[in-house]
């Protein structure tokens, strides 16, 4: 049962001439969306490392939106169209790491679409809501628990083996 | 080629001279219509009036019924039933409240609606999926001198038909062309006839099929072909009325079907040409001959 | 002055690391010359009370290879951490997980499930599982519990210095070892190889061309090698691009792609993402389907990326894996 | 003046309220709070307005006062205000790139509605700042020289006034026209609204100078085929198609014309919209500029089979302007600016077919009306119906393609009044009743709601309603033989069935057909109407998204001569701008590759759709030309050894922000 | 000459009946709406209406109710979707008259000797009993109820229709009367329940 009061958090990152510009223009425009994403303006989607995508994740984020210029209206030619082959690898990397595709999105929105910045973002923060959250630092934190027991055990253990051998 | 068949309540009474001359040409034609098992009425105008979630209920039972049976293409010739099956598709998918009530009831029956079946008008079928060049082929009696009003009538075109303009549709011109006949120019192509009017405000109703009936007249039409069972009763069953009050505008209304069996070359009693008001008689070479059996 | 002492110790490992040591032949005599050896328990017979028995930080090095994934590496890291000056990873497991840290693809439940039970070559009808604990003659046995998790060793103790490579050459082996003793080291947490991607070094790089644009994929077995031209070039995955330099391109000189076993350069937190994003990158395929149909020819995306370093990756585990299994009983 | 490695960082934070605008939403103080705790701030203030001079002067003091090395503005888009507060930066004495802005505004209290969120997420993105600030070194921006030619494309109005103000002002213009004269949609109106003063004489002299400036290197008959370079440096490709005439040596005396093998003018004529009828050899226009006859490759018998007797090349005698022989060529320049002028397309009217275009000869549009009421029209200005009769009645139908959710959603902003002027010409030469159907009737321009009053007062009928349809069928005798218009007169409240003898549909604006390619071309935007999108819609409304690249006039949205005009000269000011000061600076955000790190691995090269990345085969590295490369950062994403980095966009900038945007709630 | 005093105030406005209409799929334009008057232009039936759709556009965007409710405009729309297809705003007025049909008979409030609801309640009982129409004994029912008058005059009809064999006495029906039943039940008890 996805829990309504979950508020996921979403790392866009943004074109500075397209999607930067369309953000901007929703907010000139004030339409209204969930405040759950967090842009960071790059000169274009090519520079997205995939390094950056994985990173977010581990860092706590339920989704990363990564937002370009439309195919063939690219500022710098072609930047988009090696995020979208990357993208596309990226999406069956985390089918692989178990992390669901969806979280990852990539959408081509025009300087000119304010509207559809603000459909997107509401759009995907639905979306992870139903997922639930992601919530990788934590998982961190579960996984490193049984290590973390160890060792007063192994104190303990060594007392033991100490004592039996004096 | 095989095609569910969802006739509706007219075509079952008063128009069933439609279904009578649907089933032949599309037998001709080599397309199998079967009949939708235990279909129901769709609920037409007045339902949507008392209760738009039940309507859309009642009316998608038979969606349903067509998915189960496995049908891709429901084909719906009275324009209402098309109207109204159409509506209801689209409804399921934009209203979330009607999507839950039709989940509800069809539930409730173990039925369900996912969509999958396209509700198709015949005339849309004919000419977009059997296409010109086959109805060509057949055409054995070509319907020369014929001049012809196309008359679509308000609702098959609008707003939910994608296969052809809701303001100048020209998808039946074009298959009367091909049978021989000449269309003539009539604008009032889809102006509405008034039928759902006729019956209970006639000064309304008539006033609306006069204008209609007067000005195919004025343009020279020795028919109107129509493709909607209401339109044809409306059309053709109220000329003494019509007369009564604004003269003489006498004209036969047809079945576009019906005219595609007379160029078929099939069986004048095959096509229940007999069961119009105003008889249709072919002006043809042999002047005189009817088509239409004398009444 | 007596010699400064060392250990070698294993942990999830193939023992390859250890047959590193003895490759490096004579070279290990000038070693031993310079060193005692305190600890080595797969050729010298010394115990772990031994270990404890020394002072805190009476070591002076500690070589240990191998992933960490049971209770008793735990411990071993933490004592040979306590007990000595420099603790060294050595080795791709050790290191960054290496082929045991792909088991974090996996719940201990479905590998041992696997191993115990499921495997075709596994004759196990009464299903018997390592216990941790068992009676035997009256007398109570101990066997180390297996973790969830596969992790690095860095992951477990503080590391001094990385000697990446699956195994690491005898030479840099010994490189390093020299480092150690003459004291000229790096900083903390360096990594004793080259801070420079495998292509320099590679006999095949001048083939390399500056257009290069992947029409598709092959994976070795699929294509007839050219022993000269760059593997990328043929369309063959070769993670050199990505990973450190240092081994002489042995791989690649063998007519093998490079599979990333040294780790990523200093620069690079995620080994597979680079090497993901210069991949397709450069792609040629310009529409959704056509780029599917060249990813095809990576039917494994994380086997393939992520090699010897899923634990150490940004993501370091499967992520929809229970976090939590119950141990075994 | 940088703080140099090893050197304490110490931050200043500023949140700007932006009066109501963000502080409305964002609790400015709160974040201002929660900034100052961070580590390595040391002043942390919200203000009413940062962008102000006051503003401003607070950063400068802050940074003189506790020595501050880095600066994070929360406040606008950095797209809006980062020049500002960079400027601010530096002339308090720090390099102006060691400064972050955080945008809380568009990205924030204007878009949510929910205070708290709204001001956790100022925090996490001032966080994200302050973080990436630390990493933040000293550049310096890159001048380029600015080449001092401009390209005008579209010899309408715009293009016309735009070139003539530059070209005065001494700058070389060249201006590419792809119809064989220059003129647009003005040349072709008869007065103009509201002064009624002819098109002709205003438009004509403009003409002329562009034919005769020295400074205005004229190609008509071409069309921009490629464009190259980034501003300041522009390579153009124009494509010149072949008119089959040269116009160096034809001095348009039509005598070809006049001798052409077809006796008589029979095909459509485009400047009188297919009504009047022209030769394969014509000249487009009396008055066209250049003043030169064309060939219509379509029609002439000899460019189409190679079987004519020539006669025009005889006509011709030795001036020799007709050239068979020409072929399309591609000519390369070089200009530092470029102003399109590309202009609007008129709305189909077949396209609401109820209106019944093309289908009765009696319903015209109204750019037909227009040729049908000019003396240099094809009835030499007498307005007759199809028949030869004299109107009675005429009705305009207004927002026809405008206002309308299924064709155009715009307003086309001219046709009130436009249809106001013709209806005026048509009681002047007809005498007719006029009968004008509108939905609101817009005249905001000077001088216009007087014209409205004049019509008014002049017995033009006007009845608010929106036409449904337009028929041949007559119900009443008076309807019999007329083209019968129904409509609700929505201010009657009535129904209302009208017969007409003519009726003239007001067609609306629409972007050019080709104005996507024409995006695609010049690297601009394109609203989702698809009109050019301006940089700013108040601050910046002839600028585009590409530095260097203008627009001007209907191109950017429907207006009026005035307006577009008023665009065209302020576009050849902002490149006049540029060209005078002679250089402009580029963002420093180029990549560079670090020597050291290298591997020769050549992933990147392919990468580069500049070829600023080469392999030094010497070195056996790669290496980043700095002029070429526009800093989009694809290389670095790519280099798998992380051996390249970007200036402004280094990965520990772009990963801390990461970490910043996520580590805060 | 009677003279009538028309000034409407608040009161008479019922508050929120616009947003209820324009909760119909489609019908959230009626914002939208620029009274350019189209739909009424375009209506063959406006002529007859004591408020052309253009007004009950209006009307229902400022919340009176019952001015739309009680107007005979409503009954008078015969389902052609003229308008609808042609409003610049892409308003679905017919189905707006469709809600407010339903509304005016759920309230009661349409005129009662007024055929056409009459028929639309006559026709939906006919379904649900039968699952089919007969278009015939439907006609006849609504004669009855409404206008025993009509019956008469359209004697000739009734002829006619003898004459082509199309005069059905016989219900038609469907097999499954009962799952047809339990349908509506189910979808109507949720509905109310919800």
């Amino acid at each position: 049962m996805p829990d309504a009061a979950f508020q996921p958090r979403i790392v866009a990152f943004f074109c500075n001439w397209c999607t930067y510009t369309a953000a901007d223009l929703a907010g000139v425009s004030r339409f209204k969306y969930a405040p759950n994403v967090r842009v960071v303006r790059l000169m274009c989607s090519g520079r997205v490392d995939p390094q950056f995508i994985l990173s977010a994740f581990s860092q706590g984020a339920d989704g990363v939106l990564i937002g370009g210029c439309h195919i063939g209206d690219c500022h710098y030619s072609e930047g988009n169209l090696k995020t979208l082959r990357r993208f596309q690898m990226l999406r069956r990397l985390l089918r692989g790491l178990g992390i669901d595709e969806r979280r990852l999105r990539l959408e081509w929105i025009s300087a000119a679409e304010g509207d559809k910045v603000r459909v997107i973002v509401n759009e995907m923060t639905e979306q992870l809501r139903a997922l639930g959250p992601l919530g990788l630092p934590g998982r961190f934190e579960e996984w490193d628990r049984e290590a973390g027991r160890t060792e007063a055990e192994a104190a303990g253990s060594e007392a033991r083996e100490e004592a039996a051998h004096a | 080629m095989k095609y569910s068949y969802f006739p509706g309540c007219s075509l079952k009474g008063l128009g069933r001279a439609y279904e009578e001359s649907l089933l032949p040409v599309m037998r001709h034609l080599g397309a199998e219509m079967n009949e939708l098992d235990d279909w129901n009425c769709c609920g037409a105008t007045a339902y949507m009036s008392v209760d738009e979630q039940l309507a859309c209920v009642l009316a998608a039972r038979n969606l349903a019924l067509a998915e189960k049976a496995g049908a891709r293409d429901l084909i719906t010739p009275c324009s209402a039933c098309y109207l109204v099956l159409n509506k209801t598709k689209h409804y399921i998918e934009d209203s979330p409240a009607i999507r839950a009530a039709v989940e509800r009831g069809l539930g409730a029956a173990g039925l369900k609606c996912e969509g999958t079946t396209s509700v198709r008008h015949p005339l849309d079928v004919l000419v977009n999926d059997i296409g010109l060049d086959v109805i060509k082929e057949k055409v054995v009696r070509p319907l020369k001198g014929l001049k012809v009003a196309p008359y679509y009538g308000c609702q098959v075109v609008r707003p939910y038909a994608t296969f052809d303009d809701a303001w100048n549709p020209t998808t039946m011109d074009r298959l009367l062309t091909t049978l021989g006949a000449e269309v003539v120019h009539y604008p009032l192509k889809t102006k509405c006839c008034g039928a759902s009017l006729t019956g209970t405000l006639p000064e309304i109703g008539l006033r609306l099929t006069y204008i209609l009936l007067k000005e195919a007249v004025r343009r020279g039409a020795d028919v109107i072909a129509t493709i909607c069972p209401l339109c044809q009763f409306n059309l053709d069953a109220y000329h003494h009325q019509i007369e009564q009050r604004w003269g003489p505008v006498r004209i036969p209304t047809v079945y576009f079907t019906q005219l595609m069996g007379i160029a078929f070359g099939l069986p004048a009693k095959q096509l229940a040409l007999g069961r119009s008001f105003i008889p249709f008689r072919m002006p043809s070479a042999k002047a005189g001959e009817a088509v239409a059996p004398r009444t | 002055m007596p010699k400064p002492r060392i250990a070698i110790y294993w942990c999830a490992s193939c023992g390859g690391c250890e047959e590193a040591f003895v490759d490096m032949a004579e070279g290990i005599v000038g070693v031993l010359e310079a060193v005692d050896i305190a600890f080595w328990p797969v050729a010298l017979d010394f115990k772990k009370s031994d270990v404890r028995a020394l002072p805190d930080k009476g070591l002076f090095a500690a070589f240990v290879n191998g992933a960490v994934r049971t209770s008793e590496q735990e411990e071993m890291a933490r004592l040979l951490r306590r007990k000595s000056r420099h603790l060294i990873a050595y080795g791709a497991c050790a290191c960054s997980g290496g082929i045991p840290g792909l088991a974090n693809l996996f719940t201990r439940e479905q590998l041992l499930r696997f191993v115990y039970e499921d495997a075709p070559t596994v004759s196990n009808a009464a299903k018997t599982r390592p216990q941790t604990a068992c009676m035997d003659d009256g007398r109570e046995l101990e066997l180390p519990e297996l973790r969830n998790v596969v992790r690095t060793l860095d992951q477990v103790v503080e590391v001094d210095y990385y000697v990446p490579g699956c195994p690491p050459t005898p030479k840099m082996t010994q490189e390093a070892i020299g480092a150690l003793l003459s004291g000229k080291l790096p900083a903390r947490g360096a990594v004793l190889a080259p801070d420079m991607a495998l292509c320099s070094e590679c006999p095949r790089r001048s083939s390399k061309p500056t257009d290069l644009a992947f029409k598709a994929f092959r994976r070795p077995h699929e294509a007839l090698i050219d022993p000269q031209k760059c593997l990328l070039a043929q369309g063959v995955v070769c993670m050199g691009p990505a990973t450190r330099a240092g081994c002489d391109a042995a791989c690649p000189a063998g007519n093998m792609p490079c599979t990333g076993c040294m780790g990523p350069t200093s620069r690079v937190r995620d080994q597979g993402a680079k090497m993901l994003s210069s991949l397709c990158a450069s792609i040629s395929a310009r529409d959704d389907a056509a780029i599917g149909s060249v990813l095809d020819g990576i039917p494994d995306p994380v086997g393939t990326f992520y090699r010897y370093g899923l634990p150490k990756s940004l993501i370091r585990r499967k992520a929809d894996l229970p976090a939590q299994e119950a141990a075994v009983p | 003046m940088n703080a140099g490695a090893g050197t304490e960082i110490r931050t200043g934070f500023y949140i700007c309220h932006c009066g109501q605008n963000i502080a409305g939403v964002v609790d400015c103080p709160a974040v201002a709070e929660y900034v100052a705790r961070l580590p390595s701030v040391v002043v942390s203030r919200d203000y009413k307005y940062m962008c102000s001079d006051p503003g401003q002067e607070l950063i400068k003091q802050d940074i003189r006062e506790h020595n501050l090395n880095r600066i994070v503005v929360a406040s606008c888009s950095p797209l809006l205000h980062e020049h500002t507060f960079r400027h601010a930066v530096e002339a308090g004495g720090l390099n102006p790139f060691l400064f972050q802005m955080v945008n809380i505004r568009e990205h924030d209290s204007w878009v949510h509605t929910d205070h708290a969120a709204a001001t956790e997420k100022a925090k996490a993105l001032a966080y994200a700042a302050v973080r990436r600030v630390r990493f933040h070194t000293a550049l310096e921006t890159k001048r380029v020289s600015v080449h001092p030619d401009v390209l005008v494309v579209g010899g309408g109005i715009a293009g016309i006034h735009a070139s003539l103000t530059l070209a005065n002002a001494g700058k070389k213009v060249f201006l590419v026209e792809r119809e064989p004269s220059i003129g647009g949609h003005m040349a072709k109106f008869d007065k103009t609204f509201p002064t009624l003063d002819c098109a002709a004489c205003i438009l004509t002299p403009k003409m002329s100078a562009v034919g005769a400036h020295e400074n205005i290197t004229l190609w008509s008959y071409s069309e921009v085929v490629k464009v190259e370079g980034y501003v300041g440096n522009y390579q153009v490709t124009v494509k010149r198609k072949p008119r089959y005439v040269n116009e160096e040596l034809c001095i348009g005396c039509q005598e070809c014309i006049r001798a052409c093998v077809y006796k008589e003018a029979k095909f459509p004529d485009e400047f009188n919209v297919g009504m009047g009828k022209r030769k394969p050899i014509y000249i487009p226009f009396p008055q066209a500029v250049p003043q030169v006859v064309v060939i219509d490759p379509a029609r002439c018998l000899q460019v189409k089979s190679g079987k004519c007797k020539q006669t025009c090349v005889e006509a011709c005698a030795d001036r020799r302007a007709i050239d068979f022989t020409q072929r399309e060529e591609l000519v390369q320049i070089k200009v530092g600016n470029i102003i399109v002028t590309t202009g609007f397309k008129l709305f189909d009217a077949k396209r609401i077919p109820q209106y019944g275009y093309g289908v009765y000869p009696n319903v015209v549009t109204s750019i037909e009306l227009e040729r049908l009421v000019t003396s240099s029209g094809p009835t030499g200005g007498e307005l007759l119906l199809r028949d030869g009769r004299t109107p009675q009645s005429v009705a305009f139908i207004l927002c026809v393609g405008s206002r309308d959710y299924r064709t155009n959603r715009w307003c086309s902003r001219t046709c009130c009044m436009h249809s106001m002027k013709l209806a005026q010409l048509v009681r002047e030469h007809t005498g007719a009743d006029v009968t004008v159907f509108y939905l609101d009737i817009r005249a905001p321009g000077k001088g216009c709601e007087e014209f409205y009053d004049k019509s008014l007062k002049d017995g033009i009928q006007f009845v608010r309603g929106r036409v449904a349809e337009v028929t041949d069928w007559a119900v009443t005798p008076e309807e019999e033989g007329k083209l019968v218009i129904r409509a609700e007169d929505t201010l009657a409240g009535l129904v209302r069935r009208i017969p007409v003898d003519m009726i003239v549909l007001a067609v609306g604006m629409e972007p050019q057909s080709d104005a996507q390619d024409l995006r695609r071309l010049f690297n601009m935007s394109c609203g989702t109407e698809g009109w050019f999108l301006e940089k700013h819609p108040k601050l910046a409304p002839v600028s585009t998204f590409t530095d260097g690249v203008f627009i001007a006039g209907c191109c950017q949205g429907p207006k009026d001569i005035p307006d577009s005009i008023a665009q065209a000269g302020a576009a050849a000011a902002e490149a006049m701008a540029l060209i005078d000061r002679g250089y402009i600076e580029q963002e420093p955000n180029t990549a560079y590759v670090v020597e050291e790190d290298c591997s020769g691995c050549k992933s990147c090269i392919p990468i580069c759709p500049y070829t600023a990345i080469t392999f030094d085969e010497a070195k056996a590295k790669a290496c980043i030309n700095p002029a070429l490369c526009k800093g989009c950062g694809t290389c670095v994403a790519a280099c798998p050894s992380g051996s390249i980095r970007q200036h402004l966009f280094e990965d520990e900038e772009i990963m801390s922000e990461i970490e910043g945007v996520l580590s805060h709630a | 000459m009677r003279i009538t005093r028309t000034v409407k105030y608040e009161a008479e406005r019922v508050r929120g009946f616009g947003r209820e209409i324009m909760a119909v799929p489609g019908c959230e334009t009626l914002l939208s709406c620029i009274q350019c008057g189209t739909c009424s232009g375009t209506c063959p039936l406006s002529v007859y209406m004591e408020l052309s759709p253009r007004q009950v556009m209006a009307l229902v965007r400022a919340d009176f109710k019952d001015e739309v409710l009680r107007s005979n405009s409503i009954w008078l729309c015969a389902s052609c979707y003229g308008c609808t297809v042609e409003c610049p705003r892409e308003i679905r007025i017919t189905d707006i008259m469709y809600a407010l049909k339903q509304r005016a008979i759920r309230d009661g409030v349409y005129p009662k000797r007024f055929p056409i609801p009459i028929l639309a309640k006559e026709f939906t009982a006919m379904v649900r009993s039968k699952g089919r129409v007969t278009e015939t004994l439907l006609v006849m029912r609504l004669f009855m109820k409404a206008n025993l008058m009509a019956v008469l005059s359209s004697w000739r009809q009734g002829i006619g229709l003898i004459r082509t064999g199309r005069f059905v006495l016989k219900h038609e029906r469907i097999q499954r009367r009962g799952e047809l039943e339990t349908m509506l039940a189910a979808a109507a008890r949720d509905k109310e329940g919800s």
